[in-house]
């Protein structure tokens, strides 16, 4: 259904000429942006493209309930805009991000902050939120974290063993990609799409080939776009069961910690079946996927996947059959439905809250456009919820390949790809296991990639785990932490 | 003998009177009256000690003749004074005490060049170790009463000695009230036993108790508790404490919770076991029963303090909770008839007195020291002392472990004692009062790790980590005579808990005048090494062993070390930051955050109140300001003496109404006076 | 109730951890393809082809010598092995790659078509650290795959802890430090104080391509191009990311828990 | 003064070489129940071993607090290890201290270890320190009280004592004040020793840690000193546990050696089982949250008091 907005619709996993996207004064233009997200709907992207000296603000808005995504344009402007933060929550680390990366400033932006790098000191440094009291302390749990875990900095404000307020400060995982990618794409562009967050490789470069294919204004052949799904979901089988675990494992439950770390293995090692490389590298390139794979390599595949469901039931069943883990799980790290809506969280996170949100259903594109899978939601918004929809999420990936392996689509898997459209933007979402991935790319007047930007679903969750410890107490931080399970990678890029 | 001893203890009261004279006559050269007045308190500590050891270590041979200090004018009123064995001992912690704490004044009152004057001073400390040794040893009871009522004042004037702000005043005034309170109550209590003595002198009031009706005893025995609780400080009797002790200099302090609150138990024991007889059970029971109370909520209450001096008066009370837990256990076994368990019980509590004198002044001057580099009490400021001034560090360090009753120091020896008479108690009766005796024991277990968990608090947030204030960064070492004072304390903590078996020698008179028995040698074993308890294979043990075997179990370490680590290198490299720039004061732990867990367990004595304040100019998830607050709320001040304030002041409004002004009036008041008498006298 | 079901299941299913290293190494994955080798006599001068394919331009070709590929350079991504018309660079399906001297990963030359495989560390710091050693984990701008594949030995299937290595949560506890990741400029500060907060002897391990010279985002200013920019490296184990065997092996070389001998190519 | 050298000695090489044992056997079994093969039992002398050789490296904050704790935990353990019966009834420093001189020297041990915590000036210690001491302090009542129980009916506080007069009447073993205390002291042995219903030893994470947030400063030697100081601790508890309050098979005072043997046995056996049901109640409980810990201890005191009324009805 067509809804009246001034914003050019276009499907997910498709491209328009630049031009035809709808241009406005910045005011206006904010204003358009403002009154979508009144009406509800979500920011995918907000991003700077540089024009000559001036620079021109995109944004791509997700309509969920209308199946379709909006993009729109700023005139290009200089110097500082109105900053939406203000008002809607969701836009402020992209704010940020074009403060940082284009040094426009938005004004009276309640949080501004740099987002990966302080100019030249690295991250962490400078005034972190201060709470007055007698009685606070901090507690700063550092760059390197216990056990092995990518590095990122939480500034605790404690009473006690309460945590009144925590700040995340990211960017030590900074690599500069979105940088290396313009004038692409290059040799190694598509190893770096890969390496974007090393535990998303599958989602990441899907939606990249997703961009360019669009660009090049083909598809991919159907058993490519079949193998790719699979893909994904051995991907998001993997990743969930290794977050069952490691939740009990933070919560010292023995049983369930040490199957599934095997379990995880499992599954890692059926994406190798598949292409030799656990986390799916050089499985999907634009075009398709190189390696095909024979009924035989299916069938075994098949046959492991089984056995590897089964022990994956029977670890989670003495998850939740143990008390004392469920005491644990309840009433941590709370956050509620609108909070979630309004900061904009994605992926599991959101789902845990009670929000209908998931790519694969709002925003079919690929192998998802002919089979179905449903969309895994729990009501609490707590530790429980994000454990119990993770554990949904995996019965229904397994089942979606108990499905799709038993109608295996004959045909080519690759296909090669025409040269890319000048002057044309594409957007491509996919649902990797932590949430909406987001690649929208532009190319220049020679068909080379002007701008290429990366939105990785823990850009949208990690203020919801800042939100999600208020009030709680400090030990608990890990449990929370491990619940939400962010990607620091996929935030600094 | 006798003699020699009644002679060196005038001399010691003269030595006090002279230091008083010579501290005003040289007021005006602040540093001729510090060394004479404080010299001369020390002389007179020196001898006081010497006198009570002597005595006490004569035992047998002590007559107690009483001796006419001075008759007045008035017919009937003479000073006595008369120095038993139990006087003997309370003379020896007053003479310890005061010796230490004159030395550490020598040091301690330079502060107050220029600013206050430092005669006075002198000759109100000399006063007050006089008048408290005439407490101790007043032969009769008006001796009694004037010496108490003059600590008392002297004792105000010292709390009120930094009278500029308005805090110390009104400590004062609370203080002053609360001491005419217990004044009034033992003057009631003395003179339901003299209107049956029919005398005033103490020699008449013993044993006097047999021909008092039950009533009248119970009545005098409340108005005694009450009276020498209020001094002692029990709960709940004790909110003047906290309130007074922390506001008055540290020496003073320091004086006023080893010495002053030991006089309400010298009262107590004096009379509970002397005048009043045979005791039934309630009163061992009851005093028991607010001994363990003190000591729990004392420790409790000292768990949430951040001002250093308050937590050592809190401890004062907790401390003198286990006190009254060994003489209420006496007494319960002088009623069951177990007269040896009794003096046990005894010796456990007078063992905790004398420890409790010494390693609370330690402390207390181990905080003048720190308030005295620092000018601040809150421990949220301190920091890092350790490195700064080592050695009232190290002393501060061995009054926490003795308070914290861990071996081998005596703060463990009378609480082993302590559970030594509670644990034999459970066999003393068939009546369910005997479950009193091992619920008290884990009352006391819980007192002892809440003590633990407090003075790791104390010594760790106000010694170690890193400074927490400009103040903190730049303080320096005590002089000389504060860390003399502070060194004879920590020797008589050291001595007091490796060698007990020969200070109970000292004890022994006393037991035999007030239970008839001596037990010195009965709890020692191993010709001195070993202390044990009453029963045959009751338990025993040896601080000293314990030393010794440290000493000896030593070379394993060290042998590894020399073994496996001779080439092994020690770098000093900042502390693990996780990685991060650096580490700031700010990231410590507080004294507040360390005791938040046992705030939320109890709660429910506590009643934490807490306010957040968030304010944001746009949308609630950026806050522009957070403020936290959080406030207990004091029990006993709000439950009991605010209500029983309030109940008297409307009282006295209402009764203000009779002065109506009018002289009518107030002749028919005479008349209905007079018409009542006359009904009366029919 | 759970508590007798685990503890039945635990029955049943025995122990799940491998043999290895007493028994057979698990199997490659057949894709995976191991160590690559280059047979120089095959290369001949002239042709290019992998030079220019590769993307982290781990193929060098020296004027008149034959080529010389950088294991440590290489994402294993085998576009060179297709692209080869003379199948000079060939896989070899072997999951042993680690080395301790940088040099050790350049292959070409006559004698050194593949992997000189890591010698044991000297015999003070193998009596040292031989049955307990703890390492800290530092992950400098990994992209969380090498840091998923070094995590996964401590699951039951490889189990770690039965070797006596542990990883442990204090650089005052650990013996050496695990690094991940190309060593982002923003990562520099904290590498170098974990380093400096770890008591010695201690060693130091760079896993994955990043760690070693920065994988597929070599050449980028926002970081180090790998380890050795900032720390003395004690053994290098190429792959991106390397197969948990392959670190495992490395680790068991390092410490001379491997009896198999190593120098054998 | 019966104090002979021998068993001195001999109990000293045992507490020494028995606590790693058992703290890598406990480590081996828990691997076990989760189907994997563990470090293998002797693997923390291996562990202790390399930490003497190593060198230290000490927080510039730190005072001489710090190290002087490693050594003041490492013998105040050994020196309560001295004070309990292990083999024969009479423990070597018998005379030197009781029962409630083992809980003084242990709590002495903890005093220094939570000031050691907060001396590096990191918060991770400081939580640490705290955490312990607050879990001490519930603890300590509930232990207090089922000492009482076992030290009023044999009427004394010398362990050897309340063993053999335990021992004496065999029935006396299964009456309910025995087994509630008994019952009430694994739940303190579970908090004191840091096992995973309270906190978790073998965890990474600092903000959960409790007992190890203190060491994290440590290194070198001294860190050996601490682990092995709190093994010791935790063989004494377990000692204490099973041989004070289930005193079967200790020999007497002047036992013969074969009874002195059949008492060693007597005595690894109970130890190896305590240890399993450690093990076991470790692999199926998730750790508790941390505001519930003193709900358990609080338990722990109940059950104490339980024992206690018992001894009082049951005389």
């Amino acid at each position: 259904m067509k809804r009246d907005t001034p914003f050019t619709l276009l499907t997910n996993g498709s491209a328009l000429s630049w031009s035809d996207v709808p241009e406005w004064p910045l005011t206006e233009f904010l204003g358009n942006v403002g009154a979508e997200l009144d009406r509800g709907e979500r920011l995918s992207g907000l991003f700077g493209v540089p024009e000559g000296d001036a620079l021109r603000i995109v944004a791509v808005l997700a309509f969920d309930a209308g199946n379709t995504l909006a993009v729109g344009r700023s005139q290009p402007f200089s110097g500082s805009f109105p900053a939406l933060t203000a008002t809607h929550a969701q836009a402020h680390l992209f704010e940020r991000e074009i403060w940082e990366q284009h040094g426009v400033v938005p004004e009276n932006h309640p949080w501004l902050k740099p987002v990966r790098k302080d100019h030249g000191a690295g991250p962490a440094v400078g005034d972190f939120f201060r709470v007055d009291g007698s009685e606070i302390h901090e507690v700063a749990v550092g760059p390197v974290h216990a056990g092995i875990i990518e590095p990122g900095h939480f500034r605790f404000q404690c009473a006690g063993e309460e945590v009144l307020h925590l700040e995340i400060a990211l960017g030590f995982q900074h690599r500069g990609i979105e940088e290396a990618v313009t004038g692409g794409p290059h040799r190694a562009t598509v190893y770096q799409m890969e390496t974007v967050a090393g535990d998303t490789t599958i989602a990441h470069t899907t939606a990249y080939a997703n961009a360019l294919e669009a660009l090049a204004g083909t598809e991919a052949p159907l058993r490519a776009q079949w193998l790719r799904a699979i893909a994904l979901e051995l991907e998001r089988l993997a990743n969930h069961t290794g977050d069952l675990g490691a939740l009990a494992g933070d919560v010292a439950f023995l049983p369930t910690a040490s199957a599934c770390g095997k379990i995880r293995g499992d599954f890692l090692n059926l994406t190798a079946l598949l292409c030799g490389n656990r986390f799916g590298r050089g499985l999907v390139r634009p075009g398709g996927c190189p390696l095909d794979c024979d009924a035989e390599r299916l069938s075994q595949l098949r046959k492991r996947l089984e056995t590897a469901l089964a022990e994956v039931q029977q670890a989670a069943a003495w998850l939740w059959d143990a008390a004392s883990v469920r005491t644990r799980f309840e009433h941590t790290g709370h956050l509620h439905a609108k909070q979630a809506a309004e900061i904009g969280l994605v992926g599991p996170a959101a789902r845990a809250c009670g929000l209908v949100r998931d790519v694969r259903f709002d925003h079919p594109t690929g192998w998802h456009r002919f089979a179905q899978v449903p969309v895994s939601v729990w009501p609490d918004g707590d530790v429980f919820a994000r454990a119990r929809v993770r554990w949904l999420e995996i019965q229904r990936s397994g089942d979606f390949l108990r499905e799709q392996l038993d109608a295996v689509p004959e045909g080519e898997t690759m296909a090669p790809l025409p040269a890319l459209a000048p002057n044309s933007l594409a957007v491509a979402l996919v649902e990797g296991w932590r949430g909406e991935v987001c690649h929208v790319a532009l190319t220049g007047v020679d068909g080379t990639l002007r701008r290429y930007k990366i939105t990785d679903p823990s850009f949208h969750n990690w203020t919801g785990l800042a939100l999600a410890l208020r009030n709680q107490a400090i030990s608990d931080f890990p449990l929370c932490n491990k619940s939400f399970n962010l990607s620091y990678c996929g935030f600094d890029l | 003998m006798m003699e020699s001893s009644a002679i060196l203890l005038t001399f010691t009261l003269w030595v006090y009177v002279a230091g008083m004279a010579g501290a005003l006559l040289f007021q005006r050269a602040e540093r001729l009256a510090n060394a004479v007045g404080f010299g001369l308190a020390a002389l007179g500590g020196a001898c006081g000690v010497v006198f009570s050891v002597s005595s006490l270590a004569a035992g047998q041979g002590m007559t107690i003749t009483p001796v006419t200090l001075w008759s007045g004018p008035i017919p009937g009123v003479r000073f006595v004074v008369e120095a038993d064995a139990l006087s003997c001992f309370f003379v020896l912690v007053v003479s310890l005490v005061g010796l230490a704490i004159s030395v550490f004044s020598l040091g301690y009152v330079r502060t107050y060049y220029g600013r206050k004057n430092v005669g006075v001073m002198a000759c109100v400390f000399n006063a007050l170790l006089l008048v408290t040794t005439l407490v101790f040893i007043a032969g009769n009871l008006w001796m009694f009463l004037i010496a108490w009522e003059l600590m008392a004042l002297l004792a105000y004037g010292m709390v009120s000695f930094e009278h500029e702000d308005r805090e110390t005043r009104q400590a004062g005034v609370l203080f002053f009230i609360m001491s005419h309170l217990d004044a009034a109550c033992v003057l009631l209590g003395f003179l339901v036993l003299a209107q049956a003595a029919g005398g005033f002198s103490f020699a008449s009031f013993r044993g006097i108790g047999a021909s008092l009706s039950p009533q009248q005893r119970d009545v005098a025995f409340v108005l005694f508790v009450f009276g020498f609780g209020i001094k002692a400080g029990i709960v709940p009797l004790h909110i003047w404490l906290p309130v007074a002790h922390p506001v008055a200099p540290s020496n003073i302090s320091a004086l006023m919770s080893g010495v002053l609150i030991k006089t309400g138990i010298y009262g107590l024991v004096r009379v509970c076991f002397e005048f009043l007889g045979p005791p039934p059970m309630w009163w061992g029971a009851s005093l028991l029963a607010v001994g363990t109370v003190s000591a729990v909520l004392g420790v409790l209450y000292a768990l949430m303090e951040h001002d250093l001096k308050r937590l050592l008066a809190y401890h004062s009370i907790e401390n003198i909770g286990i006190i009254l837990m060994g003489l209420g256990a006496s007494l319960m076994f002088l009623h069951t008839g177990h007269a040896v368990l009794a003096s046990l019980a005894l010796i456990a509590g007078l063992y905790h007195t004398i420890n409790h004198a010494t390693f609370k002044a330690l402390l207390f001057l181990g905080a003048g020291a720190v308030l005295h580099a620092t000018h601040t009490r809150n421990m949220e400021e301190m920091g890092g002392l350790a490195k700064r001034m080592r050695w009232t560090a190290l002393f501060f360090l061995v009054g926490a472990v003795a308070i914290s009753a861990l071996p081998p120091l005596n703060g463990f020896v009378s609480e082993w004692l302590t559970y030594q008479s509670l644990l034999h108690g459970f066999g003393t009766t068939t009546s369910l009062v005997r479950l009193m005796f091992p619920l008290g024991g884990a009352m006391l277990a819980l007192t002892g790790a809440l003590a633990a968990a407090c003075f790791v608090k104390a010594f760790g947030i106000t010694f170690l980590a890193q400074p927490r204030s400009d103040h903190a960064r730049d303080a320096h070492e005590a002089s000389l005579p504060m860390l003399i004072g502070q060194g004879v304390l920590t020797a008589a903590c050291v001595f007091l808990g490796l060698f007990p078996t020969v200070f109970l020698k000292l004890l022994d008179p006393i037991t035999l005048q007030l239970t008839g028995h001596q037990l010195s040698q009965q709890l020692t074993m191993a010709n001195g090494l070993v202390l044990s308890g009453v029963a045959a294979q009751g338990g025993t043990v040896s601080t000293l062993g314990i030393m010794l075997m440290f000493g000896c179990l030593l070379p394993v370490p060290l042998a590894l070390w020399a073994v496996f680590a001779r080439k092994a290198r020690t770098r000093i490299a900042p502390t693990w930051d996780c990685g991060q720039r650096a580490l700031t004061p700010h990231m410590e732990y507080t004294a507040t955050g360390f005791s938040k867990p046992l705030r939320m367990i109890f709660k429910a004595l506590f009643r934490p109140r807490r306010e957040v304040q968030r304010e944001y100019d746009f949308s609630p998830y950026f806050a522009t300001t957070l403020r936290f607050e959080s406030h207990m709320e004091e029990v006993f001040l709000t439950r009991i003496y605010r209500p029983v304030n309030y109940g008297l002041l409307r009282l006295s409004r209402r009764l203000r109404a009779l002065q109506a002004g009018s002289l009518q009036a107030y002749l028919i008041y005479i008349f209905v006076t007079l018409v009542a008498l006359l009904l009366f006298a029919l | 109730m759970f508590v007798q079901d685990t503890l039945l299941n635990r029955l049943k299913r025995g122990c799940e951890t491998m043999a290895y290293p007493k028994g057979a190494a698990p199997a490659l994955p057949d894709r995976h393809g191991g160590a690559l080798r280059v047979d120089a006599a095959r290369c001949d001068a002239k042709c290019g082809a992998c030079v220019t394919v590769c993307p982290t331009e781990a193929i060098a070709r020296p004027a008149g010598k034959p080529v010389a590929l950088d294991l440590g350079r290489c994402i294993f991504c085998a576009e060179c092995v297709t692209v080869c018309p003379t199948k000079a660079i060939t896989r070899t399906g072997d999951h042993r790659m680690a080395v301790r001297r940088r040099e050790d990963l350049v292959l070409g030359d006559a004698s050194k078509e593949q992997v000189r495989l890591a010698q044991a560390l000297d015999e003070k710091l193998r009596r040292l650290f031989g049955r307990s050693l703890r390492l800290r984990q530092v992950s400098a701008a990994g992209c969380n795959a090498c840091e998923a594949d070094t995590n996964v030995l401590g699951t039951i299937g490889w189990d770690l802890g039965r070797f006596g290595i542990q990883f442990v949560a204090s650089p005052r506890h650990a013996d050496g430090l695990l690094i991940t990741g190309p060593v982002s400029k923003n990562m520099e500060l904290a590498l170098k104080k974990t380093y400096a907060a770890v008591p010695d002897p201690k060693i130091v391990i760079a896993v994955g391509a990043c760690a070693i010279a920065g994988g597929p985002f070599i050449g980028h200013p926002q970081h180090h191009n790998g380890t050795s920019a900032l720390l003395p490296v004690d053994l290098y184990i190429p792959g991106c990311p390397p197969h948990p065997l392959t670190i495992l092996d490395g680790l068991l070389r390092l410490l001379g828990r491997l009896d198999e001998p190593t120098g054998i190519r | 003064m019966n104090f002979d050298p021998l068993t001195f000695l001999g109990q000293t090489l045992a507490l020494l070489l028995l606590a790693p044992l058992l703290s890598g056997c406990i480590k081996n079994w828990k691997a076990k129940l989760q189907n994997r093969r563990g470090p293998r039992p002797w693997q923390v002398y291996f562990d202790i071993a390399k930490f003497l050789r190593k060198d230290m490296v000490i927080s510039e904050h730190a005072s001489w607090i710090f190290s002087l704790a490693p050594y003041v935990v490492f013998l105040t353990a050994l020196l309560a290890g001295l004070m309990v019966p292990m083999i024969s009834a009479p423990a070597p420093l018998r005379l030197f201290g009781g029962v409630l001189a083992v809980i003084g020297l242990l709590a002495l041990g903890r005093f220094f270890l939570a000031l050691s915590g907060l001396d590096p000036a990191s918060a991770f210690g400081g939580m640490g320190s705290s955490r312990e001491m607050t879990i001490s302090a519930i603890a300590e009542p509930a232990m207090m009280l089922a000492i009482f129980t076992v030290a009023i009916t044999a009427g004394s506080t010398d362990l050897s004592q309340i063993a053999q007069s335990t021992q004496s009447a065999t029935w006396k073993l299964l009456n309910p004040a025995h087994v509630l205390a008994f019952a009430a002291m694994f739940v303190v042995l579970l908090a004191e020793t840091g096992r995973i219903p309270v906190d978790n030893p073998a965890t990474h994470l600092e903000l959960t840690m409790i007992h190890e947030a203190m060491l994290l400063e440590y290194s070198g030697r001294y860190l050996a000193f601490m682990e092995w100081g709190a093994a010791i601790k935790q063989l004494v508890l377990m000692t204490l546990l099973v041989n004070v309050f289930f005193p079967v098979g200790l020999a007497g005072p002047q036992a013969s050696a074969a009874a002195l043997g059949i008492s060693l046995v007597a005595y690894l056996v109970k130890l190896l089982a305590l240890s399993a049901v450690v093990v076991i109640v470790e692999t199926t409980n998730a750790k508790m949250r941390l505001f519930r810990v003193p709900d358990l201890l609080s338990t722990a005191f109940v059950l104490a008091a339980l024992a206690m009324l018992s001894t009082f009805l049951f005389g």
